[in-house]
């Protein structure tokens, strides 16, 4: 017996080039020029961003009155601002702030959308047509209306930015979830882990979570620079996140307004606001042709 | 005379992994009022054969190498993209597989017919709707007129392809490509189809290229017959010579491997039987005939003898069960639509034998199946295993008849979690049963299981998508045993694969029957395949069963209309040998 | 058909009754009020200046009292515009806005979908590319980027536009064209992934083995299926542009009712702001409406029903 | 903009919608702004000093004791309706903004009326409480003071002393209540020398010369359109391109930039107003006299100034701004961080603490108060080691948040209401309604008093004086700035002077083509 076990042991050492599904998507992302080169990108504005700030020698809030206003140089790489604080470490600092609004707002509705859309479409009928009613009564919200009211009212406070945010964003994750659960539902492979006896756990998590996971990063994808977006928004309004801190949004505002008089205020934000955002909507729909099984026939 | 005469055709498909050679140097000729069957397995070339005629194939990826297609004079291949527009739908039509996603369905039916006639008659409006209607009654469409306005969806399958049809003829083309028209239809349907396409030859004096993999179909309506194998005619003839007389191994492998309802196997010969294909270095493939083929066949033929299996227990009874649907949709108010799947009947299956349930399309065949599994919950009725009831059951019990009884479904592609190596699928099973304490006993236990489906532990690791079709259906049954059942639903586990591959499962299945003691639900809706395997058939229509017996019994003397019918729809190239 | 829009309208009416409750009571909890102003009141003129406007009293009161009010149709007086009511403001700033979103929609529609066709024909072109990776930089462009920047250009180097204003015609370009860019964007996106999607489908084959022309094709076969995302987006888009054009509102100097909006929660004009928000509440429930009704119509298969 | 100079119309920005026309209720200076042009007060301003000059009054006589003052309307002083301007539609309109039912704001400003307290808070009837004005006939009417009152003629130039169109009061029962549609074009009545001619909500408010005024001969404008525009970004891009003769809103940041290409269009202008920070008194740290000391020593109040405002405001080294009603206080803030040091020092080593806790200053949302306190906050930082943490709110709640003395240092302003140093010392009294900071001083409570009560100016003064000199030694507050007004003005505007308070009446300006104006 032991003998047979080592000779499986090593057959399967030896069986070399399974691919997973995650594999070929990745391979089908690397191949993809644009989205490769997105991904690249925003790993390096991330990595910016993240660490960059610790590591410039100059502070994103340290103030230099008697050189406000600066053009990009070499002392300052994309110039000052209106109270000389150097606009680099600014941009960095701000892209922190953006992303992480970004992506935590994104997780927020990721985990109400999935969870809400997956409970939905796994129970079906009368439930699901009662919680789907819940989700379209909440679409004709005004939403962006009540992200201002509640920002307005309560004051800025991050938690709150993120509630508000996700708040608006799960919706749409839900009825891409239940979407797809429902379809998954009555994929045969779902009926035959019924047939076998699988628990409900079971089917949910190891056999609907996984195969859901494709869409929902691409939506997720594309949920990021939505939030940036609408965080930017914010930020025009007087909305946005506590002084000396800022945002790409707040920067962007501030920007915007000195437009003629000091264009780097504006450039630099906006390009890497822009590009970000480029990317991560060329990432998502990267991914939607790399995680879509439809699209490896071409 | 021959006015389409293909020569040397080569149409390649260049991709990212390599180039497929999908037609391989093929020529063919089609004569004036001649219908011509190309047959062939999924994958032989000879869809692409007839959208390289059109011009209809996406390039890239698709290049056409080399060759010519001659039509009145003209070479299709080099023809101008306008010029081959005024030959399509005017001189050539085509008609497709699928009726329901090949018609618009932002479109009336009228619409489409009509429009051939406004592209390349101009025709006023009226005029054109006045001659699609004419053809649409011509087709089998009755009151043509009132239903002209309805669409697509409001039309049954069978309607729908008459509708394809009418498209095709309304511009009175010289030739029709038919790519597969009946092979998404009931057997009833499709000879309703076919005797159509058979009259208006006649009177419209067309000339018909007729694509299908069903030996059956093309017997049935073919003057000539062309084989394709992997991109090239392995063999073209009169229809009579071939079946009697094939000369090409593969042909020979193919009439052989069709369970017929005079089967006289009783395992199934398959392809490789007959042949053995080497690839050159040079991507060229010679195929050989296999020796001693008429030992082979002998000893499938003397399966047959001691098949004969003697009167047991009943297994499962399905005590009148009715199953109803109820389609509601929203969560107040709107209308409630009730569907009664299946009407109360009455089934008994025996131990260890197999238990044919054939009907068409919609008849509630499938949900038997699901009830009997509790998949779906019987609105009403029982189903008693070794004589207890299984309704009555509280859930954590019905886990003790998962164990016992197993479903294979029809599509290999959708039944197994692409998330998912194959040791994971087989062994998931094991773990929620507890079947075996330890991984290791577990994984011996899943390899001796593939090697008994015909696979390899070397595919422990990989994933579905990496298997072809039959592959993937063998991981299936592999999943079912995995928890050592004595039952399984077989529903419409082989409909969807070439013949080929079709006998090979039917063996696999006769196998594990006869080692494993299984007992067989086997669904279906191919006659043919149901006589094989089965001991006793059960005919349904419209959520009842209307015949139950010996398979034998039935097949030769059935006592109701409809079977009969059903029978006799079975195109079957044997009832023109024996003419 | 009819009793499929009266269960809508039903539906939509606890969803206001909600959306009214939580506005009502979120911004009665949030801090300051109406009267609150840098140079402080005496408290007691506070006091009389609340009892003025009946908000002395207990908070459950003011609101049955509002509800009442509102279902007679009046939607109280604004606090921050005294001497008008809010209906009379949203029946002045609405068509603004409402004008403001159809030309934003024509630009968007007009630029948006023969890009996105074009890209659709021409796939993986040069064509493709450029169209859209610009309509992808439209998108991440944010309004109050572009607004200032076309002001910038039009008005003070090339002097040919008004800056601000929403007085004649020449006025409404500017701001429709910034508001109308962003969705021409995401118009053009999703006409290419509808006609794409379309354009594989398998009748689209059928039509060309009928000898139909390019143009034929898509013309006739798959415009109609394409432009059904299209469809479904406009809906939730012109409520978007009605409701979400404040910026541009701000910038552009256009009294609209997304201005009205944002001033009345900055002044704590609480009628104001309940007012507005019902109004949108009530413009999306019936924009979402007529999508689905013209959806169903364009898609024979729902039409039955 | 030639058009307009053509039809002589002034194009206005206003930076916000009034919120009342009313001049009873009206409480922003765009209402003020607004109302100037549609009603006139018994005395009007001076365009270049804001002496006061005869308005609807053409002459006063004062009683010796400066409590009487009998004005003489003049008889061609019409409503703009035809009727005429009379005194009893004076004292109706007394009798209206003290109304407790109205709810004014403002009515305190009339508290001066002797026995108006009497009728506007504990509801005695109006002719029982005896207020002090008086209808003596049809153009005379007699007005009578609690206190000496120097500085009551400038008083008057507030729209709390306005005189409303009785009948048309009547008419929308706007008597005793807010909200009537009176204050509409078409049916608002005034006597100024304009009339409203349109009013679109957020858009613009249009007034028409108007040719009943008495003095229709003296206004130039043929009208004023008012653009009622909150985004400053606008309003700046508005009159560059032309579109308006006139912002008061400029972002510090572009101060430079227009005085180095627009030296003809930006005008500094200095501005009765005080900017300053206010401490909380009764929380840790600033409970201790010393630290509030220590943060008004290490604040360079010159650096912000020249470095951050960059208006030409002059650092605030006193409360009160210098020159306020003839009044001008001895500096006493000064920049000194050594000894700022020191103080902070001695006060941590007397509490035993290492530094200093962390704390938050406070400042409603807007781009200038954010600079400042960034700027403030590195000062503090450097010199004092004090770690801040900068919170801005929206307007409603900042106002809440200070009215709930919920802060431990906050953003404040003080904009005169009158020229005189009372204006401005009076909110520092025990329990004010603007003190908000907890302090509290029983002499100073006293000086004011005494100062109230004193017609003699040097002895008024010498009160302030030590008044001031409470403040600088207690420091409830930080000054850092007095007020100037920057203007963008199109150089056609004429007849439009800088003055203290920032009030510019419309009937003496003009647009004419200027050759500079290109």
């Amino acid at each position: 017996m032991s003998i047979e076990n080592t000779k499986v042991q090593n057959l399967i050492s030896s069986s070399t080039k399974s691919s997973s599904l995650w594999r070929d998507a990745w391979i089908r992302l690397r191949a993809n020029r644009l989205a490769a080169l997105s991904l690249f990108f925003f790993v390096l504005v991330s990595i910016l961003t993240i660490i960059g700030p610790e590591i410039i020698s100059t502070s994103y809030d340290e103030q230099d009155l008697n050189n406000t206003f600066a053009a990009p140089g070499s002392t300052h790489l994309f110039g000052t601002d209106n109270l000389g604080r150097d606009l680099f470490a600014r941009v960095l600092h701000g892209g922190r702030i953006s992303l992480a609004v970004g992506f935590l707002a994104t997780a927020v509705s990721l985990i109400i959308g999935v969870a809400y859309g997956m409970t939905s479409g796994y129970l079906g009928g009368k439930m699901d047509a009662l919680m789907m009613r819940i989700v379209d009564i909440l679409y004709s919200l005004p939403f962006t209306i009540f992200v201002i009211l509640l920002m307005v009212l309560f004051g800025r406070n991050f938690v709150l930015l993120f509630i508000a945010i996700g708040a608006v964003e799960w919706l749409t994750m839900a009825r891409i979830t239940r979407g797809q659960t429902l379809s998954l539902k009555q994929a045969e492979f779902i009926e035959s882990a019924r047939a076998l006896g699988y628990s409900h756990k079971r089917i949910l998590f190891r056999h609907i979570l996984p195969n859901l996971i494709g869409p929902v990063i691409v939506y997720a994808t594309l949920t990021v620079p939505a939030v940036m977006l609408l965080e930017a928004v914010l930020s025009f309004l007087g909305l946005g996140v506590q002084a000396p801190m800022s945002s790409w949004g707040s920067l962007i505002k501030e920007g915007s307004e000195k437009m003629d008089i000091a264009p780097w205020l504006i450039f630099f934000p906006g390009l890497f606001f822009s590009l970000t955002l480029l990317a991560l909507n060329f990432l998502g729909d990267g991914l939607r042709d790399a995680l879509d099984p439809k699209s490896a026939k071409d | 005379m021959n006015f389409l005469e293909i020569k040397n055709l080569k149409t390649f498909f260049h991709t990212r992994s390599g180039t497929v050679r999908a037609v391989d140097d093929i020529s063919l000729t089609i004569r004036k009022g001649e219908i011509v069957g190309i047959v062939g397995e999924s994958g032989s070339g000879k869809s692409v054969t007839c959208h390289t005629m059109l011009g209809l194939l996406p390039q890239p990826p698709a290049r056409i190498e080399g060759g010519s297609i001659h039509f009145h004079g003209d070479d299709l291949v080099n023809l101008p993209h306008s010029a081959l527009r005024a030959i399509r739908g005017k001189r050539i039509s085509m008609v497709f597989q699928d009726p329901m996603s090949c018609l618009n369905p932002f479109m009336t039916i009228l619409e489409q017919v009509a429009e051939p006639l406004i592209i390349h008659d101009n025709l006023s409006l009226e005029e054109a709707e006045k001659q699609a209607i004419e053809m649409m009654e011509k087709v089998g469409i009755r009151d043509a007129e009132k239903r002209a306005r309805s669409y697509p969806h409001e039309f049954s399958g069978g309607m729908r392809q008459r509708v394809m049809i009418a498209m095709a003829l309304v511009t009175k083309p010289d030739l029709l490509l038919a790519d597969e028209p009946t092979t998404a239809l009931d057997v009833t349907v499709q000879a309703r189809i076919l005797k159509i396409l058979r009259s208006l030859r006649e009177e419209l004096d067309v000339s018909v290229l007729f694509i299908t993999h069903d030996l059956g179909v093309v017997a049935e309506i073919a003057d000539r017959i062309v084989v394709m194998y992997r991109g090239k005619v392995v063999e073209q003839g009169e229809v009579k010579e071939i079946f009697s007389n094939p000369k090409h191994p593969y042909v020979k492998g193919l009439l052989a491997c069709r369970p017929t309802l005079d089967c006289k196997y009783g395992t199934l010969p398959t392809v490789d039987d007959f042949l053995e294909t080497i690839e050159h270095e040079n991507g060229a493939i010679e195929i050989r005939e296999k020796k001693n083929i008429e030992n082979t066949l002998q000893k499938l033929v003397e399966t047959k003898k001691n098949s004969e299996k003697e009167q047991s227990d009943p297994l499962v009874e399905v005590q009148n069960l009715t199953v109803r649907f109820r389609s509601s949709k929203g969560f107040i108010g709107e209308k409630t639509e009730d569907v009664l799947a299946v009407d109360g009947i009455d089934l008994t299956i025996q131990k260890g034998k197999t238990l044919g349930l054939v009907g068409e399309s919609g008849c509630g065949k499938t949900s038997t199946g699901r009830a009997i599994l509790h998949l779906i919950r019987p609105t009403s009725g029982e189903i008693l295993y070794e004589g207890k009831s299984l309704g009555k059951l509280p859930a954590e019990n019905l886990i003790e008849y998962r164990k016992k009884m197993q479903i294979i479904f029809q599509d290999p592609y959708a039944s197994l979690n692409p998330r998912l190596t194959i040791e994971q699928t087989l062994t998931e099973p094991m773990q929620v049963h507890n079947i075996d304490n330890n991984n290791s006993s577990r994984r011996e236990r899943v390899v001796s299981i593939l090697e008994e489906v015909g696979l390899s532990s070397d595919h422990l690791l990989r994933y579905p998508h990496e298997f072809s079709g039959g592959q993937r259906q063998r991981i299936c049954v592999a999943r079912a045993l995995a928890v050592e059942p004595e039952f399984i639903v077989c529903d419409e586990c082989v409909s969807a694969m070439d013949v080929s591959i079709q006998a090979q499962v039917l063996n696999l299945l006769q196998e594990l029957q006869r080692k494993r003691q299984l007992t067989y639900l086997f669904i279906s809706h191919d006659l043919s395949v149901v006589k094989f395997i089965s001991d006793d058939v059960a005919v349904m229509q419209a959520g009842k069963i209307i015949e139950f017996g010996k398979a034998s019994d039935v097949y030769t003397h059935p006592k109701e209309n409809y079977t009969r019918d059903l029978i006799d729809a079975i195109p079957s190239p044997y009832n023109l040998v024996k003419d | 058909m009819v009793k499929f829009i009266l269960v809508r309208i039903l539906q939509a009416i606890p969803t206001l009754f909600l959306i009214a409750t939580l506005t009502f009571f979120m911004t009665r909890m949030a801090p300051g009020g109406p009267f609150d102003s840098e140079k402080n009141i005496p408290d007691e003129i506070k006091e009389k200046l609340e009892a003025h406007f009946g908000l002395d009293k207990p908070l459950h009161e003011q609101f049955i009292l509002y509800i009442n009010n509102l279902l007679q149709g009046d939607l109280g007086p604004s606090f921050k515009y005294m001497g008008w009511d809010v209906s009379e403001l949203i029946a002045k700033a609405f068509p603004v806005s409402a004008q403001l979103g159809i030309l934003s929609l024509c630009i968007a529609l007009l630029m948006g979908l023969p890009a996105g066709i074009i890209a659709a024909l021409r796939k993986n072109s040069s064509y493709d590319y450029f169209l859209m990776i610009s309509a992808m930089l439209g998108i991440c462009l944010p309004t109050f980027v572009l607004g200032p920047l076309l002001i910038l250009i039009f008005s003070s180097w090339l002097g040919w536009l008004p800056p601000l204003g929403w007085y004649s015609f020449s006025d409404m370009i500017l701001p429709s064209l910034t508001l109308g860019l962003f969705y021409a964007a995401y118009i053009a996106r999703l006409t290419r992934a509808g006609m794409l999607e379309t354009l594989n489908q398998d009748y689209i084959r059928t039509a060309r083995a009928k000898g139909a022309s390019p143009i034929r094709v898509v013309l006739c076969h798959a415009l109609k299926g394409g432009l059904l995302p299209v469809v479904t987006f406009l809906g939730p888009a012109f409520a978007g542009l009605i409701s979400g054009s404040f910026i541009i509102e701000s910038i552009f100097f256009i009294p609209g009712l997304g201005r009205f909006f944002v001033t009345a929660a900055f002044n704590r004009d609480y009628t104001m702001v309940l007012g507005t928000v019902l109004f949108y509440a009530c413009l999306i429930i019936i924009l979402n409406l007529v999508v689905d009704i013209i959806q169903a119509s364009l898609d024979p298969k729902s039409r039955g029903r | 903009m030639e058009k307009a100079i053509d039809e002589k119309i002034l194009h206005f920005g206003l930076g916000s919608e009034p919120q009342y026309l009313d001049p009873h209720l009206a409480n922003s200076v765009s209402a003020h702004n607004v109302i100037i042009a549609l009603i006139e007060g018994l005395v009007s301003e001076d365009p270049e000093t804001l002496k006061p000059i005869p308005g609807v009054a053409e002459k006063w006589e004062v009683s010796e004791d400066g409590l009487v003052y009998t004005f003489h309307l003049r008889k061609n002083a019409k409503w703009s309706n035809g009727d005429p301007v009379t005194a009893q539609d004076f004292v109706f309109s007394y009798k209206r903004i003290l109304n407790p039912e109205l709810a004014s704001q403002y009515a305190s400003m009339l508290h001066g009326l002797k026995n108006a307290r009497k009728y506007h808070e504990e509801g005695i009837p109006w002719d029982e409480a005896k207020v002090g004005a008086i209808a003596i006939d049809k153009h005379t009417l007699q007005l009578t003071l609690e206190n000496p009152t120097p500085y009551f003629l400038e008083l008057l130039n507030h729209y709390s002393w306005f005189p409303a169109h009785p009948p048309t009061i009547k008419k929308f029962d706007a008597f005793g209540k807010q909200g009537t549609a009176w204050t509409r074009p078409g049916n608002y009545i005034g006597n100024g020398p304009f009339v409203l001619s349109d009013h679109k909500v957020n858009s613009v408010i249009e007034v028409k010369k108007n040719p009943l005024y008495w003095d229709s001969n003296t206004v130039s404008l043929e009208g004023i359109r008012f653009y009622p525009i909150e985004s400053a970004d606008t309003e700046e891009r508005a009159f560059r391109s032309g579109f308006l003769h006139l912002t008061q809103t400029v972002s510090p940041d572009r101060i430079d930039f227009l005085k180095t290409n627009h030296p003809n269009l930006i005008h500094f202008e200095s501005y009765l107003g005080t900017y300053f920070y206010r401490f909380n008194v009764e929380e840790p740290p600033f409970d201790d006299v010393r630290v509030r000391l220590a943060f008004n020593l290490a604040t360079d109040r010159q650096a912000i100034v020249e470095k951050v405002t960059k208006g030409g405001q002059l650092p605030a080294l006193c409360f009160t701004p210098p020159g306020t009603g003839g009044f001008s206080p001895t500096s006493r803030f000064r920049f000194d961080p050594q000894k700022a040091q020191s103080l902070i020092q001695e006060y941590l080593e007397e509490k035993g603490l290492k530094s200093l806790p962390k704390i938050e200053l406070k400042y409603n949302t807007s781009e200038g108060h954010k600079k400042v306190a960034e700027a403030l906050q590195g000062m503090w930082k450097s010199h004092l080691g004090a770690e801040i943490q900068l919170l801005n709110m929206e307007w409603k709640v900042f106002l809440s948040t200070i009215a709930k003395r919920d802060f431990s240092l906050a953003r404040a302003g003080w904009i005169g209401d009158y020229v005189d140093a009372n204006t401005f010392l009076h909110m520092w009294r025990t329990g004010d309604g603007h003190n908000n900071t907890g302090w509290s001083n029983s002499r100073y409570d006293e000086l004011l008093e005494l100062a109230a009560q004193e017609s003699d100016t040097k002895k008024r003064f010498s009160y302030f004086e030590e008044c001031e000199k409470l403040i600088a030694e207690n420091a409830p507050i930080l000054p850092i700035y007095f007020y100037v007004h920057v203007t963008l003005r199109s150089p056609t505007v004429k007849g439009w002077y800088p003055t203290l308070l920032d009030h510019h009446p419309y009937k003496y300006v003009r647009l004419e083509k200027s050759e500079e104006n290109n």
